[in-house]
């Protein structure tokens, strides 16, 4: 599944324009949306609402997308936004990624979705590389970026649930 | 020096010398008030700041001059010992004996070099003064009497306390703290100011200034009494308590806190277990209500509501999984720092007042949630935190690689566990302590020497363990890695029919947590090291087991990020459950204490209700 | 009800009659009654009436901590208040059996023969002036400020100091504190010839204060008289040298003595005195800053403080005689009773009441001064 | 007439059955005396072996056991040590025998405790009153005379009302402890 | 033991010569008259408790209250001002009261030390009385246990300002309240309690007279009066008899 999601990022490559490239940014979002709300009932109650939380971060990404791609000044936008570089801390990479099976377990949920958005950044982070500067490498700039705010969101959350400290 | 020659000698004319005075100027002062001397003892001075308000002044004082005055802007901290009290001086009664200074615990009261204050009688409530660091007329004048180094009347630190040294630790499971004996009881309790920050502190509220006077009295069977008025783990808590009352102790901040928790041991061990039984029982109601209520889990949280409903004439069954009650304190505390006998002591008190405990019954599996819902007027919900957390990074399910809390409960039911001879132990706070020392007690017994090594995200500031364990640990021989991220376990090459874990790679961790105090982890990859070890112990973290309600009752149930959701006083959003300890609270004993307490007295109070209404 | 001495309670003929001297009068460092009967300037009988300060301080004291007393103590004899603290301490410290640090000991010397001096400047000033010379009274009190701001500087307070705590004393002397003890004992040394002049060889004086109010050793011992007016009949007795506390015993100091035993010889012994307690002190001042070491013993919690049970007589020598502390405790956080002896009770009673017999009318304010009798320790 | 110390404390251990003599230190000596005893006691001191100085007599209201204590404090300036004679004496009616004959000093000592704990001393001079000549309530010194409940019945004190203590009980605060309520002085632990 | 009403001791301000009056000159005379009176006080020498001893230094050389024109009187009929220095027994108590009254108006009272306010250390003592302007209005306190010389003399200046500034009339509350401090002297010394001065007369006198001077507590008092009798003085000397 993960795999999946790695093959489709493939997909952005080809696109040119800074809405397009936002459109496909947004059919991720929503594939994982989709794909948490798809987990919803398969979890216990006592942890739903963490799948339920992990659906509507991504709703909210979705529509934070959305709405730039729909602006007209995209381009300005993303150069505000990108002032602001987000740096990785790179936790996530000593988690393994875990395969989900019919019962995750709310540890398993979290490293999924931290794996997640690690991979989706390194892309971002990768596409933003490979582009000359300009519009486009600002955009794929901002869009890691942004998944790296979610993944360090994730983190504290992580930190919380599994390390209770201990008596 | 000349002594007086008076033999007759002088003649009437003597005085006529005097008149040389003439010439010489006056003794006289100028009008206006002359300096005072340096600790001159005026009006009274107070810096708010460091005053937390904790009436020691009020007492001592022997004029009853000293009212304490609540004043809703300032801050109230129960945890940390901070009252919003201030103390107001009445000048009709001061006689400015500066005992209050001498003895205040933090130095916040002084004396002023100020001592003119003239009013008319209709001005006479100017007589009653809050004094704080501006002075009685807001004029600034230099402190006069104040706290100094040799001033402090109450000993600033504690009695001593006898402890094995490490090399008579190190190879046994012995207690290690000796206890106090009876006469460094009284004079630790005599340091004891009676402010009562640790009654406000404590999660339970017990009543340890009564307690501790009682001891300095040498009144122990009422130091007892007193204990068990809010307390049934008492010998548990008088050893492992988190003793949140120290932190709060006033007299801890200018010197060491009160040893509170060794009082209570001391007073525990002191009094004779039947006798202790007796107090314990004092106040049973002698007749039944006819109510049953069941506890599922007999720890602190289950076994103190347990004690309480008993008490007041519930019929209660506690169901327990293991051959043992105690739980987490049982289980989860290695015995040099809780012998087991002290816990089948405070279990014998709870049990002698009737309350039944069905040992090695699992609720889910031997009895049902249902069955418990369908018998009982009341269910107690009190599982602990038993799940062990891992890290799961790669490598991390072998077999070799174990969870703390298992580790720790096949030592104390002695399980026969396989001894490493170099063991790695991820994980910081005190269960992560346990769980090293234990190992290297085992280590020493086994092999002769110690090869523990503890890696822990946080750094030595941050560190969960109490300083105390950590030193103790270091002590032992156990080697402490603080700010080492964890990345994966490495193997040995493989020779053998299972993998052999070689060790554990790890990153430096630069820092742990943003400006805002929240998680987020920086390593440093180029600061990258391999620890050595045959097993790695992962002790970062436990959650409930869950699953004993069964999937039905959990989707009846509603849940709060992963926890039971429940109200203030422990009621499920189902009319017969209740919750507590620490799968509600979080891992802390006292605090597993007072839940029980909340959760009975709630019970009670439903269950009452209910049968006034029938 | 009137006051009930308000009204002469006897009818005398009338070349008799009573006088009610005070509360309000100048003979005594008080608030303190003095009945007279008179034969025209001849006092016939006296009696002294008390009460005027009582506070019941042994009753008060039965009610707070041994350490809230402290407060207290020195209240009971305000011109010289720190035997009194002193003597409550040694009580205290002999119940607990609290060792003294040496410097404590030294300090509260210091401080025990400053009060003397300052008491016995005040005293010699009241005797002068009931004999209509005030100058010498002037003197005495402003060169006795000198002494309280000495006490201030080291006790924080003029008069009531609250300084001595059981097991030593509450702060250390302040830097160069000494120097300036030392600045003012010479100083009051070099006014001795002053005071010589205008009151100890001045024959007006002299011849006003001798043979008044005389007592013979013998009556002396009969009535309890101690201190200065004990040693005025000749006999050569010191609590501070024959029933020694603190470090008396290492200190080099004569006892003055006098045999005439009237208020002269009384005031001359103070003036003597004077002069050995400024030789004290001076030794403490060379000795002080080689005696290192705390100023105070451990002692227990002041609120959570059992003294054990038992009972203990303490004696110092006062600047007006032997005072004493019979000091009881049950184990208790409180005395159980302590019961002071003020020499007063002795000099202003009993020895004031028979001496004033055949006095005359303008030498009794003299004999009450030359008694230094002070009402507080009567009434307490 | 300097006796050695033992001589006379022989002596007096053979003219004088039931007394108990302690020796405290090297200058006090309690001696516990029966109350018919303690005048003799007294005069053998004084007479025989220089105890002229009577210095106190104190009074110990043992309320629990229903007994005074009378201490006789005498030292002797020739031996330069103190003898303090502990006698008990019934609380009720309180009736004791002067010493005034042996001692002058006695007189006011008695005077003062007839008037403070209400013990007559037959045979002292004068057993009227002279502290508390205005004082009409039981003797004060007695432990059952509880102080400070006759001053709560007798005496108003102030009732201060400052302007910040108004202000602060108009932000909710205000007066939290009494002195009264937090009186270390006397707060009765024992009670609870 | 009579049931204490308390009587409210408001500050109304009677008509009576305190007033500007409607002459200039007379307001001149009377500014002259405040000013000499508080340049020249002569204070009681009544040591009533332990404040006293800080009056010597005080009076004498080195603090010199006689730089402020104040000096010591040793009777009450001439003097201005009553200090009273620390706790009160109950016993001197009366005598204050009475010296009180006999002295001469305008008369100042001074309260030092924390004793007059509220009992100071001797709040528990059953000897001593607690609040001071229970029993006779009060000028002016200071505070202190004791109070020094320096404040002493501060207090004594603050009262010659009061005088000056014709503030300083508690002398007339006693007379207008009269029955409320009766009503505290009864409640402490008993019924029966009377002093040689006929305070009502002197009130009348004074014209200051009011609602307030009488009440209970002064119709007990003239219950319980009996007429002062002169003392018996018999004379018996043979000589003067026989001038006689």
């Amino acid at each position: 599944m993960i795999e999946g999601a790695v093959s489709s990022y493939e997909k952005i490559k080809s696109k040119t324009s800074l809405r397009e490239i936002l459109e496909v940014a947004c059919s991720f979002e929503a594939s994982a949306r989709d794909f948490y709300t798809d987990l919803i009932p398969k979890v216990g109650k006592n942890m739903r609402w963490l799948v339920e939380e992990l659906a509507a971060e991504e709703q909210q990404h979705f529509d934070l997308l959305n709405g730039l791609a729909s602006r007209e000044d995209i381009a300005e936008q993303i150069k505000a936004e990108v002032r602001i570089p987000t740096t990785d801390t790179r936790f996530s990479d000593a988690v393994q990624l875990p395969d989900l099976g019919a019962k995750p377990d709310d540890q398993a949920v979290l490293q999924y979705a931290m794996g997640r958005e690690q991979i989706a950044m390194e892309h971002y982070r990768s596409l933003a590389e490979g582009t000359e500067p300009g519009p486009i490498h600002d955009l794929f700039g901002y869009l890691a970026d942004e998944e790296t705010k979610h993944k360090t969101e994730l983190e504290k959350v992580y930190y919380e649930v599994v390390h209770s400290g201990g008596v | 020096m000349r002594d007086i020659d008076y033999k007759d000698k002088g003649g009437i004319l003597n005085p006529l010398k005097s008149l040389s005075f003439f010439g010489r100027s006056s003794v006289t002062v100028p009008l206006e008030p002359r300096a005072a001397s340096a600790n001159y003892r005026g009006f009274h001075l107070n810096d708010w700041e460091a005053c937390i308000g904790c009436s020691t002044c009020q007492k001592v004082c022997d004029n009853a001059a000293i009212t304490m005055v609540s004043i809703p802007d300032l801050p109230q901290d129960p945890a940390k010992g901070i009252r919003n009290l201030r103390p107001a001086i009445d000048y009709g009664r001061c006689c400015w004996c500066a005992l209050c200074v001498d003895l205040c615990p933090t130095g916040s009261i002084s004396l002023s070099r100020e001592y003119v204050h003239t009013c008319l009688d209709s001005e006479l409530d100017s007589y009653f003064v809050l004094p704080d660091s501006n002075g009685i007329h807001g004029t600034p004048y230099p402190k006069g009497w104040a706290k100094s180094e040799d001033a402090d009347l109450v000993a600033l630190e504690r009695a001593r306390m006898e402890e094995l040294p490490p090399p008579e630790r190190i190879g046994n499971f012995n207690e290690i703290v000796a206890g106090y004996d009876a006469n460094q009881a009284i004079i630790e309790a005599s340091r004891c100011v009676q402010c009562g920050m640790c009654f406000d502190a404590c999660p339970t509220h017990m009543n340890a200034p009564e307690y501790i006077r009682a001891i300095w009295k040498g009144d122990l069977e009422q130091a007892v009494r007193e204990i068990y008025r809010t307390n049934p783990f008492a010998h548990t808590c008088g050893r492992v308590c988190t003793h949140r009352c120290e932190d709060a102790c006033s007299v801890g901040h200018r010197g060491t806190p009160i040893a509170i928790r060794w009082l209570k041991r001391y007073a525990m061990d002191a009094v004779d277990h039947e006798r202790v039984k007796r107090i314990a029982a004092e106040g049973k109601a002698r007749f039944l209500s006819g109510k049953r209520v069941a506890v599922v889990g007999a720890g602190p949280a289950g076994l103190t509501a347990a004690f309480d409903l008993i008490k007041q004439g519930y019929e209660v069954t506690v169901f327990e999984a293991r051959p043992k009650a105690g739980g987490m304190v049982r289980y989860g505390i290695p015995d040099y720092r809780l012998p087991q006998d002290r816990i089948d002591r405070d279990v014998d008190v709870i049990a002698s007042l009737g309350v039944k405990i069905r040992y090695g019954t699992q609720v889910g599996t031997d009895i049902t949630m249902a069955e418990l819902e369908r018998d009982y007027d009341a269910v107690i919900l009190t599982i602990g935190l038993w799940m062990g957390r891992s890290t799961r990074i790669p490598g991390s399910d072998h077999p070799r690689v174990k969870r703390a809390v298992t580790l720790l409960r096949d030592v104390a039911e002695k399980v026969k566990v396989s001894v490493p001879a170099s063991a790695i132990v991820i994980g910081g706070g005190n269960v992560a302590m346990d769980v090293a020392r234990t190992i290297a007690r085992l280590q020493k017994q086994t092999y002769g020497q110690v090869k523990v090594t503890v890696t822990a995200l946080e750094d030595l500031e941050h560190f969960l363990a109490d300083p105390e364990e950590i030193k103790e640990a270091r002590e032992e021989g156990v080697e402490i890695l603080p700010a080492r991220g964890p990345q994966e376990i490495l193997f040995k090459p493989r020779k053998y029919e299972v993998d052999k874990i070689h060790g554990l790679r790890t990153w430096r961790v630069l820092s742990i947590f943003d400006a805002q105090g929240r998680f987020a982890p920086r390593h440093d990859e180029a600061d990258e090291q391999i620890h050595e070890g045959e097993m790695v112990v992962e002790a970062i973290g436990q959650a409930a087991e869950v699953e004993v309600l069964g999937e039905e009752l959990t989707e009846r149930l509603d849940w709060n990020r992963g926890r039971l959701e429940i109200d203030d006083q422990g009621r499920t959003n189902l009319s017969w459950l209740w919750a507590a300890g620490d799968m509600v609270r979080g891992p802390d004993v006292v605090s597993a204490v007072a839940d029980g307490h909340r959760v009975a007295l709630s019970i009670n109070g439903v269950l009452s209700i209910r049968e006034d209404a029938a | 009800m009137r006051p009930e001495n308000y009204e002469a309670q006897r009818q005398p003929p009338s070349h008799e009659y009573e006088l009610n001297i005070g509360p309000n009068h100048p003979g005594i460092e008080g608030n303190y009654a003095f009945k007279l009967r008179l034969h025209g300037d001849r006092v016939l009988e006296g009696k002294a009436d008390a009460g005027y300060l009582h506070r019941g301080f042994e009753k008060l004291m039965e009610g707070r901590l041994w350490i809230q007393n402290l407060a207290i103590t020195p209240r009971i004899c305000v011109p010289d208040p720190v035997p009194m603290e002193v003597s409550y301490c040694l009580a205290v410290e002999e119940l607990c059996g609290l060792e003294i640090p040496e410097r404590a000991q030294w300090l509260r010397v210091l401080q025990l023969e400053l009060s003397r001096i300052a008491a016995h400047l005040f005293t010699f000033g009241g005797h002068a002036a009931t004999t209509g010379m005030y100058s010498p009274m002037f003197w005495g009190i402003a060169d006795r400020d000198l002494v309280l701001d000495l006490f201030e500087e080291l006790t924080g307070g003029r008069v009531y100091h609250i300084y001595n705590i059981p097991g030593g004393v509450r702060r250390d002397a302040p830097d160069g504190f000494l120097d300036r003890v030392r600045s003012t004992l010479d100083y009051l040394d070099s006014r001795l010839p002053d005071y010589d002049n205008l009151l100890f060889t001045n024959q007006v004086f002299v011849h006003r204060a001798k043979g008044v109010g005389t007592m013979s050793r013998e009556q002396a011992l009969e009535w309890g008289v101690t201190g200065p007016n004990l040693r005025a009949t000749g006999l050569e007795f010191d609590v501070r040298r024959d029933d020694p506390y603190l470090v008396y015993d290492d200190l080099d100091f004569d006892i003055p003595t006098e045999e005439a035993g009237d208020a002269w010889a009384r005031t001359l012994v103070r003036r003597k005195e004077l002069v050995q307690s400024i030789r004290i002190a001076r030794q403490v001042i060379a000795a002080l800053p080689s005696i290192a070491g705390p100023i105070r013993c451990p002692i227990p919690n002041p609120l959570a403080w059992n003294v054990p049970a038992g009972s203990v007589y303490t004696r110092v020598e006062s600047s007006k005689g032997e005072l004493a502390w019979y000091v009881v405790s049950n184990g208790g956080e409180r005395p159980y009773r302590t019961h002071v002896r003020g020499p007063s009770q002795m000099h202003a009673v009993q020895v004031l009441e028979k001496l004033s017999v055949g006095c005359r009318l303008e030498d009794v304010a003299q004999t009450m001064f030359s008694l230094d009798a002070c009402p507080p320790e009567v009434d307490r | 007439m300097t006796k050695d110390l033992s001589t006379w404390l022989d002596t007096l251990l053979d003219e004088l059955q039931g007394i108990e003599v302690r020796r405290k230190s090297s200058r006090r000596i309690r001696v516990d005396v029966q109350p018919d005893a303690l005048p003799a006691l007294l005069e053998l001191l004084r007479g025989r072996a220089s105890y002229v100085h009577l210095s106190a007599i104190s009074c110990v209201d043992w309320i629990e056991e229903n007994e005074f204590e009378l201490v006789y404090h005498v030292w002797s300036y020739e031996i330069g040590s103190l003898v303090s004679a502990h006698t008990r004496i019934a609380r009720d009616p309180g009736v004791y025998i002067s010493v005034y004959d042996i001692y002058t000093p006695a007189a006011f000592f008695e005077r003062d405790i007839h008037e403070m704990f209400g013990v007559f001393f037959e045979g002292s001079p004068d057993m009227s009153k002279f502290i508390l000549t205005e004082w009409d309530g039981p003797p004060p010194m007695r432990k059952d005379f509880d102080s400070e409940a006759w001053v709560n019945a007798h005496f108003d004190f102030q009732d201060y009302q400052p302007d910040w203590l108004k202000e602060i009980e108009a932000k909710g605060g205000g007066v939290a402890v009494r002195p009264d309520e937090q009186r270390f002085s006397r707060r009765d632990v024992d009670a609870s | 033991m009579t049931e204490l009403i308390k009587t409210p001791r408001t500050g109304e301000t009677l008509p009576v010569k305190a007033g500007k009056r409607t002459n200039p000159l007379a307001n001149v005379f009377d500014e002259l008259v405040r000013f000499a009176q508080s340049r020249s006080l002569f204070m009681l020498h009544y040591c009533t408790g332990c404040g006293a001893i800080e009056l010597p230094p005080s009076m004498t050389s080195r603090f010199d209250m006689e730089r402020l024109g104040i000096q010591p009187m040793v009777s009450p009929r001439q003097a201005d001002i009553l200090l009273v220095t620390g706790y009160v027994s109950v016993k001197t108590l009366k005598r204050i009261i009475l010296t009180y009254e006999q002295m001469g108006s305008p008369k100042y009272v001074i309260g030092i030390c924390s004793c007059t306010v509220n009992g100071g250390m001797y709040w528990q003592s059953y000897a001593t009385a607690k609040k001071l302007n229970d029993y006779m209005p009060v000028d002016i306190y200071i505070a202190g246990c004791m109070p020094r010389p320096e404040a002493v003399i501060a207090g004594l200046r603050e009262l010659m300002e009061n005088i000056r500034q014709g503030k300083a009339d508690s002398w007339k509350d006693y007379y207008r309240h009269y029955d409320h401090y009766l009503g505290h002297q009864q409640r402490l010394f008993g019924e029966t309690w009377q002093t040689p001065t006929d305070v009502i007369a002197e009130a009348r006198h004074y014209g200051l007279f009011g609602p307030d001077t009488l009440g209970t507590h002064t119709a007990l008092l003239e219950q319980h009066q009996r007429p002062l009798e002169a003392l018996e003085m018999k004379v018996d000397i043979p000589e003067l008899m026989a001038r006689r």
